[in-house]
C-alpha cells in the first residue's frame, strides 16, 4: 500500500484513502468540436506510460475529495512530489527523478 | 534437434541422460536480419517460429532484455478459453484454441494443454444476461459455451459453494469445455526449440534501447546493449514494455501498464478439476498438475513497472476465493508474484502494422495474453511476412481508436444498473 | 439499524475494552463555499475552521472542515430551518451550497480504554494522527467515514446509513476480540 | 521418558507431558515440544514421503525451513490443514497428526516404485513424452501425473475458525528476535520511540536458545535473555511471538501473521485463529539470521541425516538427542560444536568428517578431549538404511583424488554445508544483492526501502559480533528518528565463531550418473537433474529452477537455492552472480488463506447496502436481488407464486390501480450554485437553460467518447439548485465523473455537488389511482394536470413530512416519486400502504419495474445499452442538445464510426409465434446461413406482457431504426424464432395514461 501526500490536507496518508485517476495534464480542449479525429483520439486514448517519472492524477476520495497531481516513479513506485490541480508541471530535474 | 518421445527418454535414461543436447543455443547477434522480433515471450518466439515454418523466413532474431519466457509468459495463470462476445475476439481466440489442441505434437514438446473446461460464474441478474448473450453469440460463431444451473456448476466443480445466502450467490455459469490450461514455460521453450531448429537466433540478456529509422522513415533496425542490429522488419512483442520501445520509433500507443498479481497455494492431491473464473469478485482459480491451486487476481489501480503488487488486492482476491470455495480457507498461500500487463482502452489487443514502414506491433493483451499465444503469434507472423493484416487480426488495428470502432469486450460486459 | 432511533444514545456493543453506541439523531448540513467566508460566518455565528481536520463550535453548532471548500455542520434537530434561512440571506453576496444531509448518516460513539485500537481494525491511517478535538474523513474497512476525536479514547464516527451495519459488524467483532485479549 | 530425552537440557516443561497422535499411534511429548521434537524424543525420524520418488524422509531441520517433515494436523471437525511443518507445529493435548503422500502406509508406500524407475523421471521428463496418442494426455497421462503429484489432501469442510486483521503504526519494526534483533530493539527503544520486535517462534532468543553456553557480559545466555526481555518490556518495546513477517511491501508496509490458537489445547472464546498485521514502520531492521545448508551427496536424504545446527537445537532447546551414535559431516566449524554438545549430552559421536584439509587447532583439541574420531579431508559418498540411516560411507580426498571408501556405522548423520544469510524480506523490497566470494553467498546491498540489515543476515558470525551489530543498527535508526541511544556494546565469552567452505556435490568415487544426491529434498531434485537442465540449454537460474522445480517446494528454496546455484554455476563454468539468483517472493512461509481474508467472510465479505424500507420488504416476503452493493426487492411472491406469476400480478395491479415501489437506491446528487445550470449544460447531453424551476427533465449522460454512461430524471428546484438522479449502480461513478470535470476542467464554475442518495427515501407510486391515493396526503400543491403536470417537481409536505415530490413515470402510468428524509421513509411507506388498501395497492419489485418500463419503451442503461451505444443508437437523439456549443460526449459521438451507417440501434421486437425471447439471444437476417453466422444484434430485454397480450422485447439491431416492420430471426439451439421489428413503445404511445 503506497503512502501519498495530499497537497490539500498536507498529510501523508495510506493509499486506501485515494483513487488513481490516470495521466495528468491531459487538458480537455476549449472547443472539442474543432478537434480533428486524430486530436480527439490523442485526448481520449494516447498515454505516455513511461518507465520512470510519471505525471499522474489521484483523488483523495476518502478524504478531502480533491483531485490532485503527482509525479511517481513507475519503476520504484515512489512519489517524487504531489501538487494541487492547476499548478504547473514541476521540472523533473529539480525532483531528482531519473527519467528512463 | 533430438526428437522427444518415450523411446528417446528411455534410451537416454539408460545412458544416464548424458547425451541430451541443448534445446536451443544462446545465440550472439549477427549484423543484419530479415526480421528482428523484440521480446522473447511466447508471442515473440511463436511469431519467429511461424515466420520460419510457414513463410520460409529464417533469417530472424528474437531479442530479449532478459531470459526467454521470463516475462508474462512465465508469470500468468495459464487460462485458455475462446468464449468471447464479439466475432472478432471469438475468431482470434478460437483460432488460438485450434492451435493449442495440436501444439504439443506440432512442437514435439509437451505443453500440457489440458482441456479441463473453464467455468465462468454468474453472481447477479446482470451477469446472467451478459453470459447468456455470450453463449448465444458463441453458439452462432461455432464456439462452444453453454449455460449451467447452480447445481450443474456444483457438480462440475465440487469445491464450489452454491449457498443461496452467500454475499455473491452463484446464479449459474457459462462453461466452455474445450477451454483449459497449459504449462506456460513449456510454451516458450517449445517455440524456442522449434524456432532455433529452423535457424532463428534467440538472443537473451540483450536490451533493445531504441528502434532506429532510415531517412525515409522506414525501420532500419534496433539499437541494443550489444550494438546496432540492422533489420528489414521489426516486430515488437514486448508486453508491458511495448510503449517504451515503440516510443523510440515515435509511435505512441493507447497503452497503460498495470501490475497484475497471481499466487499459488501449497500443493495438494487433486481437488479442483477445472478452471473457475468469477469476474464479479475478481478471482480466477485452477489446480496445476503439480497440485498447487493457481489463483489470479485483478490489477492494482495505478500504472507501474515495479512488479510489486500491494497487499490489499491479494487480501481481497484470497477472500473472494475462500468465499466461493469455503473449504480452502485453511489452505496456505505458498508464493505470490507480480507481472506487468499492457492494457488498451477497449481491453482488446493490437496486432497491427504501424505508421512506420517495416515496424509491426503485437500488444495490449492485458490479462488475456497467454491464451492467445499461438493465434496471435501465428497471425502476427503473417502480418510481418506479407506486410498486411491477416483476416483474423485485421480488426485489431491501431486505427480503431481514432474511428471509434472498438472491440469493447469490457464495455460489453457493461455495468451493474 | 432500520428501527426508529431513540432519543438517548443506544448501546450497540460493549465490552471491558470498549463501548460502541448509536448517537442520538442530530441535524447535519454539508456546507460548500470559497472566498471570503465572513458573511457566512456571521450568518452561522462562528468562524469556520481554516485547516482541513480542524473543528470549532458556535453555540449549539459544531463545524468540521473536511476539504478546501467543504465543512460538515452538526446541530440540534429542528434548528436546520433557521440556519438555512439565515445563510440564504447571504447567498447573493457569497454564493455557497448548503445541503441538509441529516438523514444520510448515523453516528457511532466509540469510547473505552481501547477505543483507539478498535479503530485500527479497519482504518489504514494512524488514529494518533487525528489530534483530540480534531476530525477527519477517512476509510474504515472500505467505507467512507468521518471520525471526530473528542478525547484520548473517545471518538464519533459518522457513517452513511446503508453502510452502518457493515461497519458496526466489525466494531462489534472488535469489541469482543479486544476484551478477550490479555493486555 | 524415552532414552532420547536428556535430563537437564532444553526449555521444555518436564513437568507437563502432552499426549498427541501420529498416524493414529499415541505419543507423549512435553509442553514446549514441536511435533518433530516430540517424535524424535520417541525415536521416530520417519515423518514423511518425498514428492516425486516417495522416498522415506525425516526432519532435516528444526524450524520453518523444513522441507521433509510435512504432516496433516487436525483439531476435530472442520479444523484440518495439510502440509504443516512438524518442526514448527507445537504439540497440545489431543492434537491429531498424520503423515502424507503415502499408500498404504508411511513405512510401505506403493508410490516408491517411482524411486526404482527414477532414471525415467529425470528433470523435465514430462515435456518430452506423453504426447502420443494425442487423446491420451487428457484421459490417461494427466490424471496419472496429477494423482501422483500433490502432497497432503485438501480440507473438505468449511473452516469454523475466525480470522482478524489490524493496522499497526510504529517508529521501528525489528524482524527477528535473535541476538541481533534483541540488541537492535533495545538500542532503538529510546526517547519514547515506538518499537515493535517480532519473531516467528514461540519465544524470542533465536540462536541463543540453541547456544546456552554463551556468556553475555558474564551472564549465562539464558539468564541474560530473560533479563533482556524484561528490559525491553520496561522500555515499552512491543514483543510479538508466533508472528511471521510474511512480506515487505511499498514504503515500509510489512505484512505479519500472528498465530493465536494453533498451539492451544482449548480454544478461547472470541479469539481469532490468526491475525494479519499490516504494519507501517518509519524504519525497519531486518535481523532474520542465517539458514544452514545441507551437503549434497548420495543418500543425503535418508531419515536420520539432518543439519548439525538443527541437531544442536533439538538438544539444547528441546532436550532431545536426535541420535545416540551420530556422525558429523561438515565443511564448516559450526558443526564441530554440535558434535561437542551431543557428546557432552551422552551421545557416542562416531566421527567428525570434515571436507576441509585442515581445521582450527582449538576444535581439534576439543574433539580430542572428548575422544572423537576425526576424518579431516574426507568426503561422504553414500548412506545406508531404508527408514533410518545405519551407516555413512566416507572416503579420504587427497589433491582432489577420492580414495577408497569405508563405512562408519551410525544412527544419525549431522551435516553442515555452511550458512546462508536469510534475505527474504530484503529481497521483497527489490533490494539488490552482492555476491561474496569468501562466504560463497549473497549479501544485502542497496534497497529502495527505508530498512537496514543486522547480524547474521549480513554474513556476520558469532553471538558477540551479531549482538553488537544489532545494537549499532538499532542506535543508527534511532538517531535517524532523532533518538539518542547510549553505548551498549557487550562482550561475549565462550562464543562460537567459525568459518567454512562451500561445495557443489561432494566428490565421490561412485558413478555420479547413478547418484541420488538431493538438492531440493521435497521436490526430489538431484544435482544430476540440475546438470541435465544446464546440458539441455537452461542457462539462467530461473530456467534451471523452472525446468527442475528446484527451490519451488514449500520451503521456497530456503534449503536448496544456494546449493542449486553453486551446482548450476559450476555446470555452466560461470560465477554465481552471472547465473543469477531467483527472487524470493512473499510470503516468507506458507500462510493460510484465512489470514489474508481476515474479517471478510460470509456476510461481511463485502458491504450489503439496504434501504430504510428493506425491512418492510423482508417482512412482506420479498425475494431480493443484488444490484451493485445494494440488495433490492426483486418481487413479492404470495404463497405458492413463482416469480413469473408474482411479476404478472404486480404488473396488472399497477396498470389497473396503483403500485408502490422503493426507488430509494437511485443515486441522487444536489447541484447547487450560480453556475449550476451551466454545469448541467456541459455535463448532460440535454439543454437545461430553459427548464423552469419546478419542472423536471430526463437527463442523458455520455462519456467524452460519445457513448451512453448514465441517465435519470433531473428536477430544477430553484434557479440555482438541481436535484439530479442517477442509476442505482451509477451513483458513485457519476458523482466522481462530475467532480473530475468540475475540479479539473472547469474549476472556474461556481457550483457544488453533494450526494443526497441516502438523505432521501424515495417511494414511487404508479397507476391510474396514484393521484387519488396521494392527493389527500399532500399539502402545498394540488395534484392536478393543471397545477402539477407530468414532469413537475415541488418541495411540499406529504403525510406531515417535508418532502420533495416529483411527478414522473417510469411505467407509463400516472406516477409520483415522493422523497422524504430517509429516517422517515418507512413511516411514509406504511402510511401510503394503509391509504392504498382501498385501491388494492400492490408492492412491486425491480422485475415488475423492468417489465412496466419496457412496455413503455424506457431503456435501462447497462441492460439495453452496454458501453458501445450512442444516444442516436438508443433512439434518444431528442435528448441531445445539438445547438449547445459543447457538452461531454459531443465531439466523441461525431467520430467516424459513431456516425456511420449500419450501427446497431435499439428497437422493439414482437415474436411471430408469441414466444418469449431469451435476453442475450442473438439476431440474424438470414437464418439459413451456415456457422459462423453473421449476427446483426441481440435481445437486450424480454418479458411477458399482459398489457400487450404477448411477450415483448427490446433489441439492438443493425440499422434497426430503418427496418420497422421487417422480420428478423433468432436462431435458438432447438429452433429459429421469427420476430418483427417494431417501435420501442408498446403501451400508450400517445401518453394518454399519463393524464389524471
Amino acid at each position: 500500500m503506497l503512502l501519498i501526500t495530499c497537497p490539500y490536507c498536507e498529510e501523508t496518508l495510506p493509499e486506501a484513502e485515494f483513487a488513481y485517476a490516470g495521466q495528468a495534464h491531459v487538458i480537455r480542449p476549449e472547443n472539442p468540436s474543432g478537434q480533428s479525429d486524430e486530436q480527439w483520439e490523442e485526448f481520449l486514448f494516447i498515454r505516455e506510460n513511461p518507465k520512470g517519472p510519471h505525471f499522474e492524477r489521484w483523488r483523495h476520495l476518502h478524504g478531502c475529495g480533491r483531485f490532485f497531481n503527482a509525479v511517481r516513479d513507475t519503476v520504484s513506485d515512489k512519489f517524487l512530489t504531489t501538487y494541487r490541480a492547476g499548478a504547473p508541471r514541476p521540472d523533473l530535474a529539480s525532483l531528482g527523478g531519473d527519467a528512463k | 534437434m533430438t526428437h522427444f518421445s518415450a523411446f528417446s527418454l528411455l534410451k537416454n535414461a539408460l545412458t544416464g541422460h548424458k547425451n541430451w543436447t541443448e534445446q536451443w543455443p544462446d545465440s550472439q547477434p549477427k549484423a543484419e536480419y530479415d526480421v528482428v522480433i523484440v521480446g522473447a515471450g511466447g508471442h515473440g518466439l511463436g511469431a519467429a517460429y511461424y515466420l520460419a515454418k510457414e513463410h520460409g523466413i529464417t533469417n530472424v532474431a528474437v531479442i530479449d532484455k532478459g531470459w526467454l519466457g521470463g516475462g508474462n509468459t512465465g508469470r500468468n495463470t495459464t487460462i485458455i478459453r475462446s468464449n468471447y462476445l464479439y466475432d472478432e475476439s471469438a475468431r482470434l481466440y478460437d483460432h488460438s484454441v485450434d492451435l493449442w489442441e495440436n501444439l504439443s505434437q506440432e512442437l514435439n514438446y509437451n505443453v500440457m494443454y489440458s482441456r479441463r473446461g473453464v467455468l465462468m460464474l454468474a453472481h447477479n441478474v446482470h451477469d446472467v444476461q451478459s453470459f447468456k448473450r455470450h453463449i448465444h453469440s458463441n453458439r452462432l460463431n461455432g464456439v462452444d459455451n453453454r449455460w449451467l444451473t447452480p447445481e450443474e456448476c456444483k457438480a462440475y466443480c465440487p469445491p464450489l459453494s452454491i449457498s443461496k445466502s452467500a454475499r455473491y450467490p452463484v446464479m449459474g455459469g457459462a462453461l466452455q469445455e474445450r477451454a483449459g490450461t497449459a504449462r506456460h514455460d513449456a510454451v516458450a521453450w517449445g517455440y524456442a526449440r522449434g524456432a532455433a531448429a529452423r535457424g532463428v537466433d534467440i538472443i537473451q540478456n540483450c536490451p533493445v534501447t531504441a528502434i532506429r529509422r532510415n531517412a525515409d522513415g522506414s525501420v532500419a533496425g534496433v539499437e541494443t546493449a550489444r550494438g546496432f542490429i540492422r533489420a528489414k522488419k521489426v516486430g515488437v512483442s514486448a508486453a508491458g514494455h511495448t510503449s517504451v520501445v515503440m516510443q523510440t520509433a515515435e509511435v505512441r500507443l493507447p497503452l497503460e501498464s498495470y501490475p497484475l498479481q497471481a499466487l499459488v497455494s501449497e500443493p495438494v492431491k487433486p481437488v479442483f478439476p477445472c478452471v473457475v473464473m468469477s469476474n464479479a469478485v475478481h478471482a480466477y482459480i485452477s489446480q496445476s498438475d503439480k497440485g498447487e491451486l493457481v489463483i489470479g487476481s485483478g490489477t492494482d489501480q495505478y500504472t507501474s513497472y515495479s512488479q510489486r503488487g500491494g497487499l490489499p488486492l491479494i487480501e481481497h482476491t484470497v477472500a473472494a476465493i475462500a468465499e466461493v470455495f469455503p473449504i480452502f480457507n485453511r489452505m496456505r498461500m505458498l508464493r505470490k508474484w507480480g507481472g506487468i500487463v499492457d492494457v488498451t482502452p477497449d481491453r482488446s489487443a493490437i496486432i497491427s502494422k504501424t505508421p512506420v514502414e517495416g515496424l509491426y506491433v503485437n500488444c495490449g493483451w492485458g490479462t488475456g495474453g497467454f491464451k492467445a499465444t499461438p493465434g496471435a503469434a501465428h497471425t502476427f507472423a503473417w502480418t510481418i511476412a506479407k506486410d498486411e493484416p491477416h483476416p483474423i487480426n485485421a480488426p485489431f488495428t491501431m486505427e480503431r481508436f481514432r474511428t471509434g470502432r472498438l472491440i469493447d469486450e469490457a464495455a460489453a460486459a457493461a455495468v451493474a444498473h | 439499524m432500520n428501527k426508529p432511533m431513540s432519543s438517548e444514545p443506544e448501546v450497540l456493543a460493549e465490552s471491558a475494552a470498549v463501548r460502541v453506541r448509536l448517537a442520538k439523531p442530530c441535524a447535519r448540513l454539508s456546507l460548500r463555499a470559497r472566498g471570503d467566508l465572513a458573511p457566512l460566518e456571521a450568518a452561522l455565528g462562528l468562524s469556520l475552521p481554516g485547516k482541513i481536520g480542524e473543528r470549532c463550535t458556535g453555540g449549539e453548532l459544531e463545524a468540521l472542515r473536511l476539504g478546501p471548500d467543504e465543512w460538515m455542520l452538526h446541530l440540534p434537530e429542528g434548528t436546520v430551518e433557521g440556519v438555512l434561512s439565515s445563510c440564504a440571506g447571504v447567498y447573493e453576496t457569497l454564493p455557497h451550497s448548503l445541503v441538509d444531509v441529516s438523514g444520510r448518516e448515523v453516528t457511532f460513539q466509540i469510547d473505552g480504554a481501547r477505543a483507539t485500537e478498535l479503530l485500527t481494525l479497519g482504518m489504514a491511517r494512524d488514529p494518533e494522527s487525528i489530534a483530540v478535538g480534531e476530525g477527519r474523513r477517512t476509510n474504515f474497512d472500505g467505507v467512507t467515514v468521518t471520525i471526530w476525536r473528542d478525547a484520548d479514547s473517545a471518538y464519533r464516527m459518522d457513517v452513511w446509513h446503508s453502510f452502518a451495519p457493515h461497519v458496526l459488524h466489525l466494531l462489534e467483532t472488535g469489541c469482543r476480540e479486544l476484551a478477550a485479549e490479555a493486555v | 521418558m524415552s532414552g532420547n530425552r536428556v535430563a537437564g537440557k532444553g526449555r521444555v516443561d518436564v513437568g507437563k507431558s502432552v499426549r498427541f497422535t501420529f498416524d493414529g499411534k499415541p505419543f507423549v511429548g512435553l509442553k514446549g515440544d514441536t511435533v518433530s521434537s516430540a517424535l524424535l524424543a520417541n525415536g521416530v525420524h520417519l515423518m514423511g514421503r518425498s514428492f516425486k520418488y516417495h522416498r522415506p524422509r525425516g526432519p532435516v531441520a528444526a524450524g520453518s525451513e523444513e522441507p521433509n517433515a510435512l504432516i496433516g494436523t487436525r483439531r476435530g471437525p472442520g479444523r484440518f490443514e495439510p502440509n504443516t511443518r512438524a518442526t514448527v507445529q507445537e504439540i497440545w493435548q489431543g492434537l491429531e497428526t498424520t503423515s502424507q503422500n503415502k499408500y498404504p502406509s508411511l513405512k510401505w508406500d506403493i508410490g516408491a516404485v517411482n524411486d526404482a524407475a527414477y532414471m525415467l523421471f529425470s528433470a523435465g521428463f514430462y515435456y518430452k513424452t506423453f504426447m502420443w496418442p494425442k487423446s491420451f494426455w487428457h484421459r490417461v497421462y494427466e490424471p496419472f501425473i496429477r494423482a501422483a503429484a500433490g502432497l497432503g489432501v485438501s480440507p473438505t469442510e468449511e473452516d469454523p475458525d475466525t480470522y482478524a486483521s489490524r493496522f499497526l503504526h510504529c517508529d521501528v519494526l525489528v524482524v527477528g528476535a535473535g541476538p541481533a534483533g534483541l540488541a537492535a530493539a533495545r538500542a532503538a527503544a529510546v526517547d519514547g520511540l515506538k518499537v515493535v520486535l517480532v519473531d516467528e517462534n514461540a519465544e524470542v532468543g533465536g540462536s541463543l536458545l540453541s547456544e546456552p553456553q554463551a556468556l553475555v557480559d558474564g551472564q549465562r545466555a539464558w539468564d541474560w535473555l530473560a533479563a533482556e526481555v524484561e528490559a525491553l518490556k520496561a522500555a515499552g518495546v512491543r514483543i510479538m511471538t508466533r508472528t511471521t513477517a510474511i512480506g515487505y511491501y511499498h514504503q515500509n508496509m510489512i505484512g505479519m501473521v500472528e498465530r493465536l490458537t494453533d498451539h492451544l489445547s482449548d480454544l478461547p472464546a472470541d479469539t481469532p485463529r490468526e491475525r494479519m498485521w499490516r504494519v507501517r514502520a518509519k524504519r525497519v531492521v531486518l535481523a532474520q539470521g542465517a539458514l544452514e545448508k545441507p551437503l549434497v551427496f548420495h543418500g543425503n536424504d535418508c531419515p536420520g541425516v539432518m543439519l548439525a545446527g538443527s541437531a544442536q537445537t533439538y538438544l539444547n532447546r528441546y532436550g532431545v538427542l536426535v541420535g545416540q551414535r551420530p556422525v558429523i559431516l561438515t565443511s564448516h566449524d559450526s558443526a564441530w560444536f554440535a558434535a561437542f554438545d551431543l557428546a557432552d549430552a551422552g551421545a557416542q559421536v562416531q566421527a567428525i568428517v570434515d571436507t576441509r584439509e585442515s581445521v582450527r587447532d582449538d576444535l581439534l583439541a576439543e574433539a580430542g578431549k572428548r575422544g572423537i574420531r576425526l576424518k579431516i579431508g574426507h568426503t561422504a559418498t553414500a548412506t545406508k538404511g531404508r527408514l533410518r540411516v545405519t551407516s555413512l560411507r566416507v572416503n579420504p580426498v587427497t589433491d582432489g583424488k577420492v580414495g577408497a571408501g569405508y563405512v562408519i556405522g551410525c544412527d544419525a548423520v549431522l551435516m553442515s554445508g555452511g550458512w546462508t544469510p536469510s534475505l527474504h524480506l530484503f529481497s521483497h523490497t527489490r533490494g539488490s544483492l552482492a555476491w561474496d566470494e569468501d562466504l560463497t553467498t549473497f549479501l544485502p546491498k542497496d534497497t529502495p526501502e527505508n530498512c537496514v540489515i543486522a547480524g547474521a543476515s549480513r554474513g556476520l558470525w558469532g553471538v558477540e559480533a551479531v549482538l553488537n551489530d544489532g545494537a549499532d543498527k538499532g542506535r543508527a535508526v534511532a538517531a535517524d528518528l532523532g533518538g539518542t541511544g547510549g553505548e551498549t556494546a557487550c562482550s561475549v565469552a565462550s562464543d562460537r565463531t567459525g568459518t567454512g567452505v562451500s561445495h557443489t556435490e561432494l566428490p565421490t568415487d561412485l558413478n555420479p550418473g547413478k547418484a541420488k544426491a538431493f538438492v531440493d529434498y521435497q521436490n526430489d531434485v538431484t544435482a544430476k537433474d540440475l546438470r541435465l537442465a544446464v546440458r539441455e540449454g537452461m542457462r539462467s537460474i530461473e530456467h534451471v529452477k523452472r525446468y527442475t522445480t528446484n527451490g519451488m517446494a514449500t520451503d521456497q528454496g530456503k534449503m536448496s537455492n544456494i546449493n542449486g546455484l553453486n551446482i548450476a554455476a559450476d555446470a555452466l563454468g560461470k560465477k554465481q552472480p552471472q547465473v543469477g539468483l531467483t527472487t524470493f517472493r512473499p510470503p516468507y512461509t506458507p500462510t493460510s488463506f484465512g489470514a489474508f481474508a481476515g474479517y471478510h467472510r460470509g456476510a461481511h465479505f463485502e458491504v450489503t447496502r439496504k434501504t430504510r424500507i428493506d425491512g418492510w420488504a423482508e417482512e412482506n416476503g420479498a425475494v431480493f436481488e443484488p444490484v451493485g452493493q445494494w440488495r433490492r426487492a426483486w418481487h413479492f411472491p404470495k404463497p405458492g407464486e413463482d416469480m413469473d406469476t408474482a411479476v404478472r400480478r404486480e404488473c396488472v395491479a399497477t396498470r389497473q390501480s396503483v403500485g408502490i415501489f422503493d426507488a430509494s437506491t437511485l443515486g441522487k446528487i444536489e447541484v447547487v450554485g450560480p453556475d449550476a445550470v451551466e454545469f448541467m449544460n456541459r455535463m448532460y447531453t440535454n439543454p437545461w437553460t430553459k427548464l423552469a424551476p419546478g419542472r423536471c427533465r430526463y437527463g442523458l449522460l455520455c462519456g467524452d467518447d460519445g457513448f451512453i454512461r448514465d441517465d435519470g430524471v433531473i428536477g430544477r428546484l430553484t434557479t440555482d439548485r438541481f436535484h439530479v438522479t442517477t442509476t442505482t449502480g451509477g451513483a458513485a461513478r457519476v458523482l466522481n465523473m462530475m467532480e473530475d470535470y468540475l475540479q479539473t476542467e472547469w474549476p472556474d464554475l461556481n457550483v457544488w455537488l453533494t450526494s443526497t442518495t441516502e438523505q432521501w427515501a424515495t417511494i414511487a407510486l404508479n397507476g391510474p389511482k396514484a393521484a387519488a391515493l396521494l392527493a389527500p396526503l399532500v399539502e402545498g400543491v394540488d395534484l392536478t394536470d393543471e397545477a402539477f403536470p407530468h414532469m413537475s417537481c415541488v418541495e411540499c409536505t406529504v403525510a406531515g413530512m417535508p418532502a420533495r415530490l416529483f411527478r414522473v413515470s417510469f411505467t407509463g402510468e400516472i406516477g409520483f416519486e415522493v422523497n422524504v428524509p430517509a429516517p422517515r421513509g418507512r413511516t411514509l411507506w406504511e402510511v401510503l400502504w394503509e391509504a392504498g388498501r382501498q385501491y388494492d395497492i400492490c408492492a412491486y419489485g425491480t422485475e415488475t419495474m423492468h417489465v412496466l418500463r419496457a412496455e413503455k419503451g424506457y431503456i435501462i442503461v447497462g441492460q439495453d445499452t452496454d458501453g458501445t451505444v450512442t444516444p442516436k443508437d438508443a433512439g434518444l437523439d431528442w435528448a441531445v442538445g445539438k445547438s449547445k456549443p459543447d457538452f461531454v460526449g459531443k465531439r466523441g459521438m461525431a467520430r467516424p464510426d459513431l456516425t456511420s451507417e449500419g450501427r446497431k440501434q435499439l428497437v422493439g421486437l414482437l415474436t411471430e409465434d408469441h414466444s418469449r425471447l431469451e435476453e442475450g439471444a442473438q439476431i440474424v437476417f438470414d437464418p439459413t446461413q451456415a456457422l459462423p453466422m453473421t449476427m446483426v444484434g441481440h435481445v437486450t430485454s424480454s418479458y411477458h406482457s399482459d398489457a400487450v397480450g404477448r411477450p415483448i422485447a427490446l433489441a439492438l439491431v443493425e440499422g434497426g431504426h430503418g427496418r420497422m416492420g421487417e422480420t428478423v430471426h433468432i436462431p435458438m439451439p432447438d429452433r429459429t424464432i421469427a420476430a418483427k421489428i417494431t417501435p420501442m413503445v408498446f403501451v400508450d404511445p400517445d401518453n394518454a395514461r399519463l393524464k389524471i
